[in-house]
C-alpha cells in the first residue's frame, strides 16, 4: 500500500536470506589425527563464574598435561568448551552443539545444578557419558544411566556440619541462606536432615546473592533467644559479607559456613572476621596438613601444587578439584575401556572403584553415580587466616 | 525494641548510601544529556577493580585510588565521545541499548584485563564496629555516608554557584538555547559523563571494603542505582540520594521485620506505589504537557 | 440552543490564573474567533474545552450536555475536534495514515476484528482511505497522499491537521492558529478551506493572529486579555471597542 | 506579538513521543523531498476518482502478502540448511524469540511504550504450563491456553496503572514488575523448584508427542508465520493506526477520539500473551525450566532484539531475534573476548544504524532507488 511498506517487503526478503545464510552455522570439521573430544559447558561468566573459572582452568591445564604425556589410548585429547553464563537454556543449546555438531566423545561440566539438570535428558537420549560438577542430589537421585557427578551432595555437607554441631553440644541453631540455587538447595536439605541430629532450626533467614548488607537478617537471628550456632550456606561474596556483619554485630555463637566458600578467597574477603568460622570441605584445602599415610595426600598435594604454580599462591579451590576429578574419572574409564566408545566408557565409569580424587575416594556402582561417602568431607576451622583441620575422623 | 530498630536503620543506611552514590551518577548524566546510562554500574566496578589491581601491582593505595578514578573518568569521556555523541538523533531506547552494549564491553574488558575473582580493599579506618544505642555500625559506612553528603554539597555548590555548573543546568533545560548563548554543549556533555564516571569510581572505592568487588558487581549496583534515581525523580541529584536511602531502608526493615525472602520485592513494590501516586518520582519535575 | 457553553471557567497553574472567570457561548453554524495578546490564555482555553486540561473551576457544556472533566477522546466521540498551535502530527506515519487516524471513531476499533483482518475491517479501511484522499484534496494536499509525514513541509502539515480533524466529522472544529507560519498565499488557501468547512455546517472556533483573516471570516469574536473576557461581538463591534484597541490592536500600531 | 512564534514550534516527536530527550527533534520544516512514488502502485487523482485497483505485482509488494510469503518460504526452505540437532535447536530458538519480539515490537516499536519486564510474562506462562502439566497432569494444550488467559489478565491488571507512566519511569515500573515476578519464581521453590529449576513434561497434543527436532521446527515455524501475519494485520488496521498515533502524538490521537489508555493496555496485553505462549511452549521444548527465563537479563535481551532488528518493523523483530540468538554461537571461538566483542558489535550496530538493521537498510535502499 504505502511506500514504507513496499520497501520493507524487499528488506524482509533480504533479511530472510540473511537468516538462511546464518543457518549455515560452522560446519563439522574432523581433525586428521582423530583426537578424543571431551566437551564441557561451564559458567565461566555470570553469577557462578567463581565455579566455572577454576573448573575451566583446571580442565585446560590437565588436558594439556595429558597430551604432553602421550594422550589417552594413544590419542590426544581435545577440549571443546562453551560458556553458559549460568543459564540452563544456553547450557541445553551448547550441549546439543557438543553432541550434534562437535561430536564429542564425553561431556563433563555444568557448574551449577540448574545447568546440569537441564541437560541430563539430552545425555540419556543421545547416550553420552556425562560427569557433572554440580552439588544437587537430584543429579544422581534417581540414578540416570549416563550421568555421574563428582562433588559431594549438599545433604552430605549438612550432615557433616550437624555432626560437628552435635559433637559440640549445639541443638538450637539459626540459618541464614543465600537465595541462589546453592543456598536454597542447602537450606532445604539441611532443614530435611536437621531432626536426624536432634537439631532445631529456630530462625531461618535469607539474603539475595548480590546483597550488600545482611545486618538486618543477622539482627533478627541475634535477637532470637536460644541460638547456639549459626549456619550460612551460600557462595560468592555473600558469605564474606555475612561473616563481616556477624562480627560487626558481635554475635557470640559460633558461625558455620558451607563448602560453597571452600577457597582461600573467602578468608581474604572476610579478613579477621573469618577467624573461628568452621566449614566442611574436601581435603584439598588442607593438603599439607593431611597425615603422610593418608591415601588422598598425594592426589591433593599434586593438584594443588600444579594449579597454584600456574595460577598463583592460594588460588586453589575445591571447585577446580571437582573438574579435575571429573576429567580424571573419564580418562581412567577410557583407559580401562581401551576406547572412547560411549557405551564402553559409561560401563567402565560405572565400575570405577577406589579412584582417589580431590573430593575423596570414589566408588561408582549401578545404584550410586556419586560414589562418595560423607566422611570424604573434612571439618575445617579458620585460624590465623588459614585452614586448620579440626575433625579427627580422618586418617 | 529500640536497639533492633536502630540496627535495621543502620543496615538500611549502609545499603542505601551505596545505592545513593550510584544513583547520583545516573542523575548527573541524565541532568546534562537526558540519557540513562546503564553502564553506570560498570564505572563503580572499574573504580573498585582498578584500585585493587593497581594496589596489587605495587602502586601505593592512595595513588591507586586516584589513578583508578581518573582512569574511570577517561572511560566516561570515551563513552560520551565515541558512542553517545555519535548518535545525535537516536531515540532514547536506542541509547539505552547503546549504554547496555557499553556495559557488556566494559565487563568483557574487565574480565580479560583483571580476573573473575572477588577482591576487597582494607576499610579506611579499621574494622572495629562502633556501638550506638545498642546497635553497631562500621566506620566504613560512615565514610560512605559522609562522602556522599560531601559530594551532594559540592554538587549543589557546583550547579548553583559556578559558571560551568550553570552551563550544565542550562544545557539540560534547553540544549539549543544553551548553544545559542555560547555554551559549548558537547563539552558540557563530555564533562558530565566524565564527572559521573569519576563519581561511580569513587563509589566503587568506598564500597569495596564493605561488599567486595568483581567484574560483574556493576550489574546489580547499576540496577539499584537506577531504581534510586527514578524513585527520587530524574533530573534531581538530591532526589537520587534520598531515593537510594529510602530503598536501602525499606530493604532493611523489610528483611528485619517482615521477610528476608521478599525484601527486594518489597523495595520494588514501594517504587511502584510511589510512581503510581507520583509519576515523576518523589522530587522529579512535574510538567504540564504543553500542546 | 448554543452548541458550546462555557460558564465561569477558571484554570490555575501554580496559583496563576491563566483563565479567570470566563463565560461565553458558541452558536452552531458560525465561525467564531478568539483573539487576544500573547499569554491571554487562548490556547489554554482550547485545552480546557477539549479536555486536554481539567478546569480548576467552572463548567463546559457541549451540545446541551455537561462535559467538564471529560477526556479528549470522550469529547471527540461527542463531535468535537481540533488542531494544534504546535503541530501534533504523527511523524511515524504517512500523511494519509494521519488522516485515517482522524477517522478512528467511525471505524471498528476492537482488537479481534483487526487482528484477523475481518472483511469489515478491509471494507471500512477502504472507504476511509477514499474519504481521506477526498479530505486531503479538499485542503489542497493532493500531492502528498503517500508521503511520510516527516518529509512534508510545515505548511502542508498545518493543513494535514485540518484534514485529520475533519475526518472525524465533527460538529465543532477548533482551529488553533491555522495560519501561523504560513505565507500569504497559503494563508488565503486556509482561509478558503475554513469558509468551506463552515459552509458544510461545521461550527468553527478559531484562534488566530492574522487580524485581516479574523475580521474577514468571523461571524463572532471573543477577545481575551489575561485570561478574562475583554469583550465579544461581531467583528464590527470588536473593532470599535476602545478596550480592544488599547489592549490588543493598540499594540500592533 | 504572536502568542508563540511559529519559528519555535515544539515538534510533535519531541513533545509527545513517550520517550524524548533534548536534541532529538525533527524540524517540522524539513527540506522538501520529491514525492516518493512506489513503483507499481498506481496513483489516483484527487477526490472521488475511486481507489486504485491493485495488480498482482502491487499486492505482492505489500508486507502482508509479499513479506509474509518471503518469511514462509524461508521457514520452509531453511531445513535444507540444517544439518543436525544443534542447527535445528538454534533455528527453533530463533523462532521462539522472534515470536516474542514480534509481540514486543507492537508495544515498543509501534506504540512507543517500553517494557523491561516482558520476560516476567514469559516466565509466568512457562511456569503455569510446566506446573499444571508436570505436577497436575493437565493436557499441555489446555495449559497453554489457560496460561495465556492468566497472563493476559495479569498484564491487564498491571497495565492500567503502569502505562500512565512515561519514558524512563515506565522502564522502571516494568522492570520492577519483571523483577517481582522473577523473585517469586525463585522463592516459591515448593512449586517452581526454585533457582535450580524444574523438569517439564514433553508437549503432547491428542496423544502426539513433539519429540523430533523437525516436529518442533514445524510447530514454531508455523506459529512464527502466524504471529507475523497477526502483527501485520494489526499494524495496518484501525487498531494499528491508533497504536502508532499514540507513539506519534498521544494528544493528537486523543482529540480525534482514540482512547489512548485503552490501546496501550490492549497492546500490552497482546504482547504479554505472545510471550506467555512462547514461554509455555519453550518450557516443554527444553523440558526444563529455570527462573532465568523470567530474569531481567532475558527481558533486556528481548528489547535488544526489537531495537537491533528495527523498531516498528515486524520483519525487523524477526531479524533482531535471529541475530541475537545466533550471534553468540558464532562468537564462541573468541573465548574470553566473546562478551567484549558481542558488546562492541551491539554498540556499533546501534551507533551506525540507530533505527535498527531493517529500517536503516530499508532507508538506504530507498535513497539508492531514488537516485
Amino acid at each position: 500500500m504505502t511506500l514504507k511498506h513496499t520497501r520493507r517487503t524487499f528488506m524482509a526478503a533480504v533479511a530472510a536470506l540473511g537468516v538462511a545464510a546464518a543457518a549455515s552455522l560452522p560446519g563439522n570439521a574432523q581433525a586428521a589425527d582423530e583426537p578424543i573430544k571431551i566437551g564441557t559447558f561451564l559458567s565461566v561468566t555470570g553469577p557462578a563464574s567463581f565455579l566455572g573459572d577454576p573448573e575451566l582452568k583446571t580442565l585446560q591445564m590437565y588436558v594439556d598435561k595429558i597430551n604432553a604425556e602421550g594422550g589417552v589410548n594413544g590419542q590426544p585429547l581435545e577440549l571443546v568448551h562453551y560458556d553458559t553464563g549460568g543459564d540452563p537454556n544456553k547450557a541445553v543449546t551448547f550441549v546439543k552443539r557438543l553432541i550434534a555438531q562437535d561430536e564429542v566423545d564425553a561431556i563433563v561440566g555444568g557448574s551449577t545444578s540448574g545447568e546440569s539438570l537441564a541437560v541430563m535428558p539430552l545425555m540419556e537420549r543421545f547416550e553420552v557419558p556425562f560427569i557433572s560438577f554440580a552439588g544437587s542430589k537430584k543429579i544422581v537421585d534417581p540414578v540416570q544411566a549416563w550421568t555421574f557427578k563428582t562433588p559431594h551432595t549438599d545433604t552430605m555437607a549438612c550432615e557433616k556440619i550437624f555432626e560437628d554441631m552435635k559433637k559440640r553440644g549445639f541443638t538450637q541453631i539459626a540459618m541464614i541462606s543465600g537465595t541462589g540455587g546453592f543456598g536454597q538447595s542447602m537450606q532445604a536439605e539441611c532443614q530435611g536432615v536437621a531432626p536426624d541430629y536432634g537439631i532445631e532450626i529456630l530462625a531461618d533467614e535469607t539474603y539475595g546473592p548480590k546483597d550488600t548488607d545482611m545486618t538486618a537478617q543477622l539482627t533478627s537471628i541475634k535477637n532470637t533467644p536460644g541460638v547456639q550456632a549459626v549456619l550460612n550456606p551460600g557462595f560468592g561474596q555473600g558469605p564474606a559479607i555475612v561473616t563481616k556483619n556477624y562480627r560487626q554485630l558481635q554475635i557470640d555463637a559460633p558461625l558455620y559456613q558451607s563448602h560453597g566458600v571452600a577457597s582461600k578467597k573467602f578468608i581474604e574477603l572476610a579478613g579477621d572476621a573469618a577467624e573461628g568460622v568452621r566449614l566442611p570441605a574436601a581435603a584439598l584445602l588442607v593438603a599439607e596438613q593431611l597425615s603422610d599415610d593418608d591415601p588422598q595426600k598425594p592426589v591433593v598435594t599434586g593438584y594443588k601444587a600444579a594449579y597454584e604454580e600456574k595460577h598463583g599462591e592460594g588460588s586453589v579451590s575445591t571447585f577446580g578439584g571437582h573438574a579435575y576429578d571429573g576429567l580424571m574419572l573419564i580418562v581412567d574409564a577410557m583407559k580401562t575401556a581401551g576406547s572412547s566408545e560411549p557405551q564402553a566408557v559409561r560401563d567402565a565409569l560405572e565400575n570405577t572403584k577406589g579412584y582417589m580424587g580431590t573430593a575423596g575416594e570414589v566408588n561408582f556402582s549401578e545404584n550410586d553415580h556419586l560414589g562418595l561417602t560423607p566422611d570424604a568431607f573434612r571439618m575445617l576451622e579458620i585460624r590465623n587466616g588459614d585452614w586448620v583441620l579440626v575433625d579427627d575422623t580422618t586418617g | 525494641m529500640l536497639g533492633e530498630f536502630i540496627q535495621y536503620l543502620f543496615s538500611g543506611l549502609t545499603s542505601g548510601a551505596i545505592y545513593a552514590l550510584v544513583g547520583l551518577g545516573f542523575a548527573l548524566i541524565y541532568n546534562a544529556s537526558h540519557v540513562i546510562n546503564f553502564a553506570q554500574g560498570e564505572f563503580v566496578m572499574l573504580g573498585g577493580m582498578g584500585t585493587v589491581f593497581l594496589a596489587a601491582a605495587g602502586v601505593p593505595l592512595p595513588l591507586a585510588v586516584v589513578v583508578a578514578i581518573i582512569g574511570t573518568a577517561c572511560v566516561g569521556f570515551a563513552l560520551e565521545k565515541l558512542a553517545v555523541e555519535q548518535t545525535k538523533n537516536a531515540s532514547v531506547v536506542t541509547l539505552i541499548i547503546i549504554t547496555i552494549g557499553a556495559s557488556i564491553v566494559l565487563r568483557g574488558a574487565a574480565q580479560v584485563l583483571f580476573d573473575k575473582q572477588f577482591h576487597t580493599l582494607p576499610a579506611f579506618s579499621g574494622d572495629e564496629p562502633i556501638n550506638v544505642l545498642g546497635a553497631t555500625i562500621t566506620s566504613q559506612t560512615l565514610w560512605v555516608l559522609g562522602i556522599t553528603a560531601l559530594i551532594v554539597v559540592v554538587l549543589q555548590w557546583f550547579f548553583n554557584r559556578t559558571l560551568l555548573g550553570k552551563a550544565i543546568l542550562a544545557t539540560s533545560v534547553n540544549p539549543l538555547a544553551a548553544k545559542l548563548v555560547g555554551i559549548n554543549v558537547s563539552f558540557v556533555l563530555l564533562l558530565s559523563f566524565g564527572m559521573s564516571a569519576a563519581l561511580g569510581a569513587i563509589a566503587g572505592v568506598l564500597i569495596t571494603p564493605i561488599t567486595s568487588t568483581n567484574f560483574e558487581v556493576g550489574i546489580m549496583l547499576g540496577l539499584k542505582g537506577f531504581s534510586a534515581a527514578i524513585l527520587g525523580g530524574l533530573g534531581n541529584p538530591f532526589g537520587a540520594v534520598i531515593g537510594g536511602l529510602i530503598l536501602g531502608i525499606v530493604e532493611a526493615f523489610g528483611a528485619g521485620y517482615i521477610s528476608s525472602e521478599y525484601k527486594d520485592a518489597m523495595a520494588f513494590i514501594i517504587i511502584l506505589l510511589a510512581l503510581f501516586f507520583m509519576p515523576s518520582g518523589l522530587f522529579g519535575k512535574k510538567g504540564t504537557e504543553r500542546v | 440552543m448554543s452548541l458550546l457553553t462555557v460558564d465561569t471557567l477558571v484554570k490555575e497553574f501554580g496559583g496563576v490564573r491563566a483563565i479567570d472567570d470566563l463565560s461565553f457561548t458558541i452558536d452552531p453554524g458560525t465561525i467564531h474567533s478568539i483573539i487576544g495578546p500573547n499569554g491571554a490564555g487562548k490556547t489554554t482555553l482550547f485545552n480546557l474545552v477539549t479536555g486536554v486540561y481539567t478546569p480548576t473551576f467552572g463548567t463546559v457544556q457541549f451540545n446541551g450536555e455537561p462535559v467538564t472533566g471529560k477526556k479528549p477522546y470522550e469529547l471527540a466521540a461527542r463531535g468535537m475536534s481540533r488542531t494544534f498551535q504546535n503541530l501534533q502530527i504523527c511523524m511515524n506515519m504517512t500523511a494519509l495514515e494521519n488522516v485515517l487516524v482522524g477517522r478512528h471513531l467511525h471505524l471498528d476499533g476492537r482488537l479481534l476484528p483487526s487482528l484477523f483482518r475481518l472483511p469489515r475491517i478491509v471494507r471500512g479501511d477502504r472507504a476511509a482511505e477514499d474519504m481521506g484522499r477526498e479530505l486531503m484534496a479538499f485542503v489542497g494536499l493532493e500531492k502528498y497522499f503517500d508521503w511520510d509525514a516527516d518529509a512534508m513541509p510545515y505548511g502542508a502539515l498545518k493543513r494535514l491537521e485540518i484534514a485529520r480533524a475533519l475526518a472525524a466529522e465533527p460538529k465543532l472544529l477548533l482551529l488553533d492558529e491555522p495560519a501561523a507560519g504560513l505565507n500569504d498565499v497559503e494563508s488565503r488557501e486556509i482561509d478558503n478551506v475554513i469558509k468551506k468547512v463552515a459552509e458544510s455546517g461545521v461550527t468553527v472556533v478559531l484562534v488566530e493572529h492574522d487580524m485581516k483573516m479574523v475580521m474577514e471570516i468571523s461571524d463572532h469574536i471573543l477577545v481575551l486579555d489575561y485570561g478574562r473576557k475583554l469583550t465579544e461581538g461581531t467583528p464590527q463591534e470588536v473593532r470599535q471597542n476602545p478596550d480592544v484597541i488599547a489592549a490588543y490592536l493598540g499594540q500592533v500600531a | 506579538m504572536n502568542e508563540a512564534t511559529p519559528m519555535s514550534p515544539r515538534p510533535s516527536s519531541a513533545s509527545t513521543a513517550n520517550i524524548s530527550r533534548p536534541g532529538d527533534t525533527t524540524p517540522p520544516g524539513a527540506p522538501e523531498r520529491p514525492a516518493p512514488q512506489a513503483p507499481g502502485t498506481p496513483r489516483t487523482g484527487a477526490g472521488s476518482a475511486g481507489r486504485p485497483r491493485q495488480g498482482l505485482k502491487a499486492r505482492l509488494m505489500k508486507p502482508r502478502t509479499g513479506g509474509l510469503l518471503v518469511l514462509a518460504v524461508v521457514v520452509a526452505v531453511l531445513p535444507a540448511f540444517l544439518q543436525n540437532a544443534f542447527h535445528y535447536d538454534v533455528a527453533i530458538q530463533i523462532g521462539f524469540n522472534a515470536i516474542v519480539a514480534i509481540g514486543l515490537n507492537l508495544l515498543i516499536g509501534y506504540c512507543g511504550q517500553i517494557s523491561l519486564g516482558h520476560a516476567g510474562f514469559l516466565g509466568v506462562g512457562a511456569y503455569f504450563s510446566a506446573i499444571t502439566v508436570t505436577n497436575f497432569g493437565w493436557p499441555p494444550l489446555l495449559s497453554l491456553v489457560v496460561a495465556a488467559v492468566v497472563v493476559g489478565l495479569l498484564a491487564f491488571v498491571i497495565a492500567r496503572p503502569i502505562l500512565r507512566l512515561k519514558g524512563h519511569y515506565l522502564a522502571m515500573a516494568t522492570l520492577g514488575i519483571g523483577l517481582i515476578i522473577s523473585i517469586i519464581l525463585n522463592q516459591e521453590a515448593q512449586l517452581t523448584g526454585g533457582p535450580d529449576g524444574m523438569i517439564v513434561d514433553p508437549f503432547t497434543v491428542f496423544g502426539f508427542e513433539f519429540k523430533k527436532p523437525w516436529h518442533w521446527y514445524s510447530l514454531v515455524g508455523g506459529l512464527l508465520v502466524i504471529a507475523a501475519w497477526l502483527s501485520l494485520n494489526i499494524i495496518d488496521s484501525p487498531v494499528g493506526r491508533a497504536l502508532r498515533a499514540v507513539h506519534g502524538s498521544e494528544v493528537a490521537a486523543e482529540v480525534v477520539g482514540v482512547d489512548t489508555t485503552r490501546y496501550k493496555v490492549m497492546i500490552f496485553v497482546v504482547s504479554a500473551v505472545f510471550a506467555s505462549v512462547v514461554g509455555s511452549l519453550g518450557a516443554h521444548y527444553i523440558m526444563f525450566l529455570s527462573p532465568q527465563e523470567a530474569s531481567f537479563f532475558h527481558s533486556v535481551e528481548l528489547v535488544i532484539m526489537v531495537v537491533l532488528g528495527g523498531m516498528a518493523s515486524t520483519f525487523g523483530a524477526v531479524v533482531g531475534a535471529a541475530t541475537l540468538t545466533a550471534l553468540p554461537q558464532f562468537l564462541t571461538f573468541l573465548e574470553d573476548y566473546e562478551h567484549l566483542i558481542f558488546g562492541l558489535i551491539l554498540m556499533l550496530v546501534m551507533i551506525f544504524l540507530p533505527k535498527g538493521v531493517v529500517p536503516s537498510l530499508a532507508a538506504l535502499f530507498k535513497r539508492g532507488g531514488e537516485k
